[in-house]
């Protein structure tokens, strides 16, 4: 019994991440870069709760979609502003630039925030979900409940929509994408802002239950990186099957085994995946 | 009697479920020139990379001096004297075109300075002496692939696999590649040629080996093979390229 | 002056500065970020073998840092070695450590590899974390006496930290400069480029991949003795970082990737930049200065993407060929 | 980049190279963490040291402390204190190097810092070799007053006291109470601060006779502690001894409160479960949680001067004194005390007179007997306390004596709070 909880635990946590997760592939996929300031996108999005819920005690669910269009623009803004320039820039460099926007970001926010850490402390999502002798606190239910949705409405977004089309197939072919009439700087820009909504959303539904503080991206971030490597850069589907095995993996791995090595443990199996399978389990070879 | 330089035997490559290559076998002799031609999607470069080392085979063998080496890989081809240029240029961009050559001399003579010598005679048998101190990246595509012919001389190949060094080339830069290819086979190194441009492979191929979905329909000297009605017909299907006089 | 013969000027006179900044300026502050540069830019030197020139970009390179850090500071302790010899004995074990780390990891390409590498690193960290024979999350300390040459240890002058900094960072360069010389220099650059074409040319990757890799950690793992002989102390989260493999290749981006001296000028900037953004505004307790680092590196690495060298390639093309003329050879072929 | 930009920049660089001070000036170096994850707190430290420097410059006498309202050090003729704030990132080198600038830069007469033990340990080495005093009023690491140092001055008390006075508390209370606690465990952050705590736990407990039934550590900044608790719940612990800074504080007992599990007893190490966020943060959810501490509002009915200054200090940074910031603020006055009698910025006289330093428990906020420090630095009259949260604030529970409130025992049930 205490298994079986501790194993749906690990889904719970593991489709938070996978939402996470989403974002980051999705820009991966469009644009081939790996944003390191993802984690701030994170951050950003449980900020925009806090303050939603700190001066007009609205509740973080309840400003969820202005916190998903918020982080839409800031996506597609830094875009424009800043990533624009990089496209064709070496790997290395745009490693280079979106590390710096993570400094950056955390320094803006300790900046206009302070470095204190708040909390959303009376949100309607309190109490418990029981049920066969199982519980879990509602705010994670339903934390993994929107990022199900979350992802599934990203997927549908993707298949079944023009500008999904357009946006896959900029991700696999951007010159061909380009004789088809599609307007790459626009897929960028819409990458990045799905990117950062995704993540913001991930925020919003994390706000009730996690310390919103200015460096809270470097607790997600690491998770983010592995799970868009072990599903395959660029698979929404790889991502998200990649963060219930990952979170099942730390959570139960923690209990059976030494929470201090649960990290080595989500880690050797991240590597020992790509070992086998060098393009994740869903990429593209 | 002593085994041909190159022998393949019965080569099958799959890919999944899909062969591209079944039952191929074919010899190449020292010193002799072979075309190696087909339609679009006939196989022929996957039988390069075989060769090369690139693909290790699904079944068959390929012997190299009676050597069985299926298998090995490119490095370990290359060593064995088996160089090979690709469809698509891939030059050291970030290199200048002597040392783009350089690399393939250490193949034999890792030290930098005999390396740069024969890099450097390389070039001259090319006719790329001009151009060695500039950016690889500069060249115009017609010598990019004559850098890549090169480079692979450099290796002192036994056999050269030259894929399709002719294709988008002028007239006279075709003619200029077959003059090349012929004072390659006069220093006694084997060539195995995929060329869609006949009229550059025509001239001066000894023999012609055919490819069809994955199969040899043919293996001739260029006269015959151009009569042969199941060349004709395998031809016919698609776009179809007027053999030379 | 052509630019090769301006190069080397450049290059002599930074080097007597270098030598000759702690005799003239005498004040510890900027002795100490003196050291701090060179520290940095020798990181950056060794990680460029393996991340510039061979293109393998490595993003664990700490974990090869934290072992020449841990293994001498070990020795020093338990066996009182000398770390002249732990530096080395550090440099072999971290590049035996790279061996076995770079096996597996070199199957995968550009991202993946970055990434595996980063997760390589978290993981020496966690292990290193919870191992009590390494003092666990604690970490090392050494102590402040004996001082001397032998132990390594200066007490208030920063002239023999300075100079120990110099002569190591000049001996990765050397190192540097001897790999681009020779045959692994070409075959490195040749599997960064095209690496299915080295393949052709009969360059293993596997092979040159590991050289690069344990020569490029052994020097990192000599820069973490260093580390460890001037702070005393070596924990997880200081000598083991993500953050500090990030600001290996940090340099080497800036001043420019692949080149032997790029790291160096990138070092010397960061560095700078990284101080002078602290000790004017850290004092605030606002984030001022992560804000004003972090803005400065989006601003160079948007606005000059291949780094100071590249910057200084576009402003001052090259007016000749930088390579001697090529010494007549015999033909061994017909002329065309 | 902006011209504004760049020649801030570089009146930030020239600023530093300056020498500093008008020569009257006492000048003291403190370092804190002002950047990073534990900001923070960092700033609360600087928010309390700057607060006590003002005391002293200032000429309000209100507050009964020595040297407060004096307009200065009396013994340097009225000299004024004054504070050069650093931000040490949590990073063992930057320690150093800033160490490094604020004594040959800034010419301090002397430090104070650096909450991190790491941090401390570094620093205070650069001080060691340039013969700077070094006061450290926040780390609690056992072994940094076992190094020898000579200028090394520690006035809060370590792990080890701490420890012992949370083992000493259980067992004043089961003979009070008349109960029995026989198993124990240990959670606690896998880092030098969570280590070393879970260590001197584990040694107690077992001298004392209890059951260790789980020690956990766990990696710090993580996303959940599900398996933590699950394998906590499974151990059936009577008393959880608990490591961890704030975010994990909360993590941990809302992961509690959602899996059902709730121990006889929490019994904190400080750090987080203290953090002025934390209550803010778990509402009734954080009651009768028990707590080490070094400092109490409560305290302020025996010793009024505490809720004096707390008042003060509340009126300008909104929050009240905590543990952390009450050491941080007398840590400044116990410079200044060795300072004034010292009459000398000498670095000798001032170690001199640190070495001579003894201030009675009234001249402190804090309930120690006094600062006094041994021959290796440390303050041999420091105390902790026990703290219980109850009814939404912070309680003296131990020493259990007149002042002291009852212990709420055992936790009641989440439900229904």
């Amino acid at each position: 019994m205490l298994l079986l909880q501790t194993i749906l635990s690990g889904v719970l946590i593991g489709l938070v991440y996978a939402l996470v997760a989403v974002g980051l592939t999705l820009i991966f996929g469009v644009m081939d870069i790996v944003n390191f300031a993802h984690g701030e996108f994170l951050m950003l999005g449980m900020y925009s709760s806090f303050w939603g819920f700190a001066l007009w005690k609205l509740d973080p669910l309840f400003t969820l979609p202005f916190t998903a269009l918020l982080l839409f623009g800031v996506g597609a803004a830094l875009y424009r502003v800043v990533i624009r320039r990089i496209t064709d820039a070496p790997m290395l460099s745009q490693i280079f630039t979106t590390f710096g926007l993570m400094i950056l970001f955390r320094g803006l926010a300790q900046y206009f925030w302070s470095p204190d850490f708040r909390s959303i402390d009376q949100s309607v999502l309190t109490g418990k979900v029981a049920f066969a002798g199982l519980q879990f606190g509602l705010p994670q239910v339903v934390a993994a409940g929107g990022a199900v949705a979350t992802t599934g409405a990203v997927w549908w977004f993707l298949r079944f929509t023009r500008l999904g089309a357009a946006l896959e197939a900029t991700a696999a072919d951007k010159e061909a994408a380009a004789l088809m009439g599609i307007d790459a700087q626009k897929m960028f820009a819409l990458a990045w802002g799905l990117g950062a909504a995704c993540a913001g959303v991930a925020g919003a539904l994390l706000s009730t239950t996690f310390p919103i503080f200015p460096e809270v991206g470097a607790n997600f971030i690491l998770f983010a990186f592995v799970l868009v490597a072990l599903g395959g850069f660029g698979s929404v589907a790889g991502a998200f099957w990649a963060g219930i095995l990952i979170g099942v993996v730390e959570v139960v791995g923690g209990y059976l085994w030494d929470p201090a090595y649960k990290l080595v443990l989500v880690l050797s199996l991240y590597l020992l995946v790509v070992w086998l399978r060098p393009q994740g389990l869903m990429g593209k070879a | 009697m002593s085994p041909p330089l190159l022998a393949v035997e019965r080569l099958t490559k799959r890919f999944g479920g899909l062969a591209a290559n079944e039952d191929v076998s074919f010899n190449v002799a020292a010193g002799e020139i072979i075309g190696l031609i087909g339609p679009n999607g006939a196989g022929k470069t996957t039988v390069f990379n075989s060769l090369a080392g690139f693909f290790p085979p699904t079944s068959g063998q390929i012997r190299l001096d009676g050597q069985p080496v299926a298998g090995l890989p490119p490095e370990r081809m290359a060593a064995l004297g088996v160089a090979r240029t690709f469809q698509i240029v891939r030059i050291f961009k970030s290199m200048t075109v002597l040392e783009n050559v350089m690399v393939g001399a250490m193949l034999h003579h890792p030290a930098v300075r005999v390396a740069t010598e024969r890099a450097l005679s390389a070039l001259d048998f090319t006719g790329l002496t001009r151009r060695a101190h500039d950016p690889a990246g500069r060249l115009t595509v017609a010598e990019q692939k004559r850098l890549e012919v090169t480079r692979a001389l450099a290796c002192e190949p036994r056999l050269l696999l030259l894929d399709e060094t002719m294709a988008g080339l002028t007239q006279t830069e075709v003619q200029e590649a077959v003059e090349l290819v012929r004072r390659i086979q006069a220093r006694g190194i084997a060539c195995v040629v995929v060329e869609h441009v006949m009229e550059g492979i025509m001239p001066i191929a000894d023999r012609m080996v055919v490819l069809e979905r994955g199969h040899v329909i043919a293996d001739g000297p260029p006269r015959a093979i151009a009569e042969d009605p199941a060349v004709i017909a395998a031809y016919l299907g698609e776009e179809y390229r007027a053999p030379g006089p | 002056m052509s630019r090769a013969v301006l190069g080397r000027t450049i290059a002599l006179a930074a080097l007597g500065l270098a030598a000759l900044f702690p005799l003239v300026v005498t004040s510890a502050t900027w002795q100490n970020t003196a050291i701090l540069m060179l520290m940095v830019a020798q990181m950056g030197v060794a990680w460029n073998i393996l991340g510039g020139y061979a293109g393998q970009v490595s993003l664990g390179h700490a974990a090869f840092f934290g072992t020449g850090a841990y293994v001498s500071t070990l020795l020093a302790l338990r066996f009182g070695l000398t770390p002249w010899a732990g530096m080395f004995a550090g440099a072999g074990v971290a590049a035996a450590l790279s061996l076995v780390i770079g096996w597996p990891c070199f199957r995968l390409k550009g991202h993946y590899f970055a990434m595996a590498t980063i997760a390589v690193g978290e993981i020496v960290q966690a292990v290193v974390n919870g191992w009590d024979l390494l003092g666990g999350a604690v970490g090392l300390s050494l102590p402040l006496h004996p001082t001397g040459f032998w132990p390594m240890v200066f007490n208030r002058s920063k002239l023999p930290y300075h100079y120990i900094a110099l002569g190591l960072l000049l001996f990765t360069l050397l190192v540097n400069w001897l790999v681009t010389r020779s045959h692994v220099g070409y075959y490195l650059r040749a599997i960064k480029d095209e690496p299915d074409a080295a393949r052709s040319l009969g360059v293993s990757l596997t092979r040159y991949k590991l050289y690069a890799i344990a020569l490029s950690s052994g020097l990192a793992a000599m820069g973490g003795t260093l580390y460890a002989q001037k702070e005393l102390l070596i924990d997880p989260g200081s000598t083991l970082s993500t953050g500090l493999s990030i600001k290996m290749s940090l340099v080497a981006i800036m001043g420019g990737v692949g080149t032997l001296t790029g790291p160096v000028i990138g070092a010397v900037l960061l560095t700078a930049i990284e101080e002078a953004s602290r000790m004017g505004f850290g004092g605030t307790g606002r984030g001022t200065d992560m804000v004003v680092y972090g803005l400065l590196i989006v601003l160079i690495a948007v606005y000059q993407p291949s780094g100071v060298l590249g910057w200084i390639k576009q402003r001052f093309p090259a007016s000749a060929p930088a390579a001697p003329p090529a010494p007549a050879s015999p033909v061994e072929g017909a002329a065309p | 980049m902006p011209v504004t930009f760049r020649a801030s920049l570089l009146a930030a660089i020239l600023g530093a190279a300056l020498p500093a001070a008008a020569a009257d000036d006492v000048v003291i170096g403190v370092m804190y963490p002002l950047t990073g994850s534990a900001a923070s707190t960092g700033l609360e430290l600087k928010n309390a040291a700057q607060l006590a420097a003002d005391l002293i410059n200032g000429t309000d006498k209100s507050l009964a402390l020595p040297l407060v309202g004096g307009g200065g050090l009396p013994g340097l003729k009225g000299a004024k204190l004054r504070l050069i704030f650093v931000d040490h990132q949590g990073s063992p080198q930057v320690g150093a190097t800033e160490a490094e600038r604020l004594i040959t830069q800034e010419k301090v007469a002397a430090i104070q810092g650096a909450y991190f033990s790491s941090v401390t340990q570094t620093a205070s080495q650069t001080a060691e070799r340039y013969g700077v005093p070094f006061l450290n009023a926040d780390s609690s690491s056992v072994g940094l007053t076992q190094r020898g140092f000579k200028w090394f001055f520690r006035t809060t008390p370590h792990d080890e006291l701490f420890v012992q006075n949370a083992f000493d508390f259980l067992r004043d209370l089961e003979k009070k109470k008349g109960i029995k606690v026989h198993r124990v465990a240990i959670l606690a952050e896998n880092t030098e601060f969570g280590t070393g705590a879970a260590r001197l736990q584990e040694k107690y407990a077992k001298e004392n006779g209890y059951e260790v039934v789980a020690k956990i550590l766990y990696p710090p900044k993580g996303t959940q502690l599900t398996s933590e608790v699950q394998k906590l719940k499974a151990a059936r612990p009577d008393v959880v001894f608990q490591s961890s800074y704030l975010a994990d504080a909360i993590l941990s007992m809302r992961t509690y409160k959602d899996l059902g599990f709730l121990p006889t007893a929490l019994l904190a190490n400080d750090a987080g479960f203290n953090d002025s966020e934390f209550l803010k943060t778990m509402g009734k959810d954080g009651n009768d949680v028990i707590s080490r501490e070094v400092w109490a509002l409560d305290l302020a009915a025996q010793k009024p001067v505490i809720g004096k200054a707390n008042d003060i200090y509340k009126a300008r940074h909104g929050v009240n004194f905590n543990g952390n910031s009450a050491r941080a603020f007398t840590g400044i006055f116990a410079l200044a005390d060795a300072i004034n009698r010292a009459g000398s910025t000498k670095p000798e006289a001032i170690r001199a007179a640190l070495k001579a330093t003894n201030m009675g428990a009234d001249q402190l906020i804090m309930p120690w007997g006094g600062i006094q420090f041994d021959e290796n630095g440390q303050n041999k009259k420091g105390a902790g306390i026990i703290v219980q949260v109850q009814d939404g604030k912070y309680v003296t529970v131990w020493p259990m004596g007149p002042g002291a409130k009852d212990v709420v025992w055992p936790l009641p049930a989440w439900e229904g709070r």
